[in-house]
């Protein structure tokens, strides 16, 4: 215990008296967290844009004409018991042509002539969050199937498989760039605990010399090396929520409506506590590593 | 008790800084190395605490053979001893207080113990006025000074001192050999590697005298 | 003449003497660059999907029943001579419905009862890269005035308009995280350098000492950082390089084709010479005023 | 020529390391400053060359004032003089050579012309089989002939040595002196800090003495 407090009081002295040098390495592991921390905020909210595309993902079931009202609600009340669909709506062909229309936009003078919509009556079933994907579809598809009542299925397979690509494609591309900024933090954090250390062999050798244990010389290191990769962690988180802060206030909330998200998160606290975990990891070991390797020549 | 038997020690292939050297220093005895520049003073003084390790022979320290010590065991070795080096190696971003108490912490003394010692010492000898100074701020002597308390401050059962007095005055001098002679007289053994040979004659001690890595005088097995 | 040469010679024997430092500064330069070089080739890339998504744009111009070919054919050639027009394609009646069915997809059988599209015969405008936004489409309208032969026009405003600002909101985005990711690498650049000189300061102390002007002393410093800067910019191109050969062998081209791109570029020629430029001037300048820095107590 | 007009050297507030200190120093002149450990010896030479500016007083070195001397000056000061430093001061990741040619380097000398004299002074102090030697692995007697013939190799017109022989013994440190002499005799102003007061004896030159940092033997005005 007496042993722990005098090592804590070592690192808090050598702390001081290196000050240019800690907060030196401190703005490096800030800046570094800062930049994987940045990312995250950046991926995770581009995940949510791209989540939001998703949610256009719906199946729509023509039915055949002539079935009385009581049976079609019959099978909107079935397919809405499924556990994979949020809502089922009734589509007139009515209503499918004022839809119609208003997709065409201006032209609808041109539709002057059209009279009945082409395309039957439906029921637009849109499956719940989790369920916007391929295999969400083929288990309602698979539940619905074959009703006598229904004609036709529709979930725009074609769009669906390629978005779902993209969306894979974009994804292998956000972790494949995540997986080199953190390499590359761990690589800038190490090396600058290192050359910190690399500055202080003379100070090692000399406590060697006077008969210090490897323990008794490690363990203020990596306190040290602790507190740094804290205080650096620290620093980027409030640089985070800063960051964060100004985007919020400053972006146009049109913005966000153009995204399709209702407004930016910021990063889940499971990584708040990884950012937090690996500064202090990063720099204690770093500190540890470095006092190991100039350990004996 | 401190052996060497045929030591020699290599730094470069072409010349040896010690040869064949065979020395026996008993328990509390007190010994003055002496030699030109570059005759391996230091050096063999280094093998005694394992900051070198021999080319070739074998050193006994309190029965501990230094040329096969392994690197663990290293630190118990150094803390039965106190050196003074012959360029101080004092920490510079820690005080004089700090530098001295060094030793003692790495014994794992309790704090308040350490305050009293490192004050005796100081205290001793004429440095407690710059406690708190750095020691990049002291003059020559006073480095010299705090550098021989850090090695006294443990009351070692060994006292290696490279050229303790090369920094100070001849009043100043005789004043460490007086604290030199005292904790002798306590039990320590004394090795004192020096050029003054005025100190080395005004002393009677015995004396070993080295000359290019060779003893000339004083040999023992 | 003969003090460059002597300073270059003294810049390399400290890059020798003090290789561990070196190496690892010029590593940090290294990853730090690559950052934001594997940044600029993935936005870059980006970017080509994007413009790709634009290339959809067009403007479609429906005619009025019962005119001759011929007045079609001289509208066709007015149009194509247009200089924002790519090109110009007539789509009949039928082309029309062919491509309504093709688009409903499966559903080819409800519209069997469907002899004749509801929609007239229509001329395809595909203005030319440069002009695929909402000024270019406006400035076609408005060469094509009143023509007689048109009944109406569409080109999907509110899907351009919105499409114009995801590209503006991702292009924000991809800017700021940019300026940060260069701004993160200036600073652990220059911090790195700052602590490798901080190091030295007893050299530095010495130096003037025995009466060294500051020119003297610091030359070779501006050199080793010049030095280091080339050889971490260096290092990072070849790292992208390397980096850019395995996407190209990896990747799939089917990723390419989701993404809509023929194959990924790699960092623009420019670029490739602000890293090598920006590199030693980091290191450079980084060296220099860190020297200054611990110039005089 | 330099002189010195009521020098007071305040590091702190209470206790001044030079007090109100008058000095000249004729050109061609050989002096020695003695006086006990932290008397201010090193302190007097420092402010010679400017490493420290005084707190109070005048100093004059050729004619130029060094209390008032701006920072881009004092490079052009100490080309002209050559300081042996207690502490040495080698570049550690400099060889022998390297660290002697840097005073000529700094002159902005042709190599050769560097190469040439550079080994002439290392052979004359007897270490120029060193040459290539890192100055850490040198003994603290070969350190500090690197260091004198550092500050000899540039022919200063002013040569400053503090404590030049505290490392060496006595038959390398009369050496040193008969160097000091002839360079001295060759028109060099010489001023030696020193504690060994048999060499400044048998050297019979002017001494000033110096105590708590006050000068009690050899002031001038
Ligand atoms: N680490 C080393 N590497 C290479 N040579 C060394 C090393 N240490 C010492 N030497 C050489 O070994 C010889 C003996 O050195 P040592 O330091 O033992 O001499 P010394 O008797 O203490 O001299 P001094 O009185 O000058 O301190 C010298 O020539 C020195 O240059
Ligand atoms: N940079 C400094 N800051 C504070 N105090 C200092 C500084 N340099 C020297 N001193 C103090 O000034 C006094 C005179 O120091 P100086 O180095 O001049 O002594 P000296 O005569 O050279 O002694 P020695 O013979 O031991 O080298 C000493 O008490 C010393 O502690
Ligand atoms: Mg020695
Ligand atoms: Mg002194």
């Amino acid at each position: 215990m007496s042993r722990l407090i005098s090592s804590l009081l070592r690192a808090a002295a050598n702390l001081r008296q290196n000050w240019a040098t800690s907060s030196i390495t401190t703005g490096i592991i800030a800046i570094s967290l800062f930049l994987v921390g940045g990312y995250l905020m950046l991926a995770h909210n581009l995940g949510n844009v791209v989540i939001g595309w998703k949610s256009d993902v719906r199946v729509t079931a023509y039915l055949r004409d002539g079935f009385p009202i009581s049976d079609i609600n019959h099978l909107m009340d079935e397919i809405s018991g499924y556990p994979e669909v949020e809502s089922v709506i009734y589509i007139t062909r009515d209503q499918a042509l004022e839809e119609f229309r208003a997709m065409l936009d201006k032209e609808n003078n041109l539709l002057e002539g059209l009279e009945e919509y082409p395309l039957p009556a439906s029921l637009r079933v849109t499956p719940r969050r989790d369920y916007q994907n391929m295999d969400g579809i083929n288990s309602i598809l698979a539940r619905m199937g074959d009703d006598p009542l229904v004609e036709e299925v529709n979930y725009g397979q074609e769009w669906l498989g390629r978005l779902e690509k993209v969306i894979k494609a974009f994804h292998f591309i956000a972790v494949g760039f995540g997986i080199i900024l953190c390499l590359a933090a761990v690589f800038i954090i190490s090396n600058t605990i290192k050359l910190t250390v690399l500055a202080r062999r003379d100070e090692l050798e000399i406590m060697r010399l006077v008969g210090a244990t490897e323990a008794f010389i490690r363990t203020p290191f990596l306190i040290e090396g602790l507190i740094q990769g804290f205080a650096g962690s620290a620093v980027s988180l409030a640089m985070l929520t800063l960051l964060y802060r100004v985007l919020i206030a400053r972006m146009d909330s049109a913005i966000y409506k153009i995204l399709g998200i209702g407004t930016i998160n910021f990063i889940p606290s499971g990584s708040v506590i990884a950012i937090l975990l690996g500064g202090m990891v990063l720099g204690g070991l770093g500190s540890l590593a470095s006092v190991g390797r100039f350990s004996r020549k | 008790m401190i052996q060497l038997f045929h030591v020699s020690k290599w730094y470069q292939k072409d010349v040896p800084a010690l040869q064949d050297t065979n020395l026996h220093v008993p328990k509390g005895d007190f010994v003055f190395i002496t030699g030109p520049s570059g005759a391996g003073k230091s050096t063999l003084l280094k093998l005694i605490f394992a900051e070198e390790r021999p080319t070739n022979g074998q050193i006994l320290v309190h029965g501990r053979n230094i040329a096969r010590l392994p690197t663990s065991r290293i630190p118990t070795l150094r803390r039965e001893i106190g050196v003074v080096f012959q360029d101080f190696k004092l920490l510079p971003n820690r005080n004089v207080f700090e530098n001295v108490a060094l030793a003692l912490e790495v014994l794992g003394m309790p704090r308040r113990d350490i305050s009293r010692r490192v004050w005796l010492i100081l205290k001793r000898l004429g440095m407690h006025h710059k406690m708190r100074a750095n020691p990049l701020t002291l003059s020559g002597g006073e480095q010299q000074r705090v550098a021989i308390a850090r090695a006294l401050v443990n009351e070692p059962l060994i006292l290696i001192a490279d050229e303790p007095t090369g920094s100070l005055d001849h009043d100043a001098s005789d004043r460490i050999m007086e604290v030199f002679t005292d904790v002798n007289a306590r039990g320590t053994t004394v090795i004192v590697a020096t050029h003054n040979m005025g100190m080395v004659s005004s002393m009677g001690r015995r004396v070993v005298h080295l000359d290019s890595g060779r003893i000339v005088q004083g040999e023992t097995l």
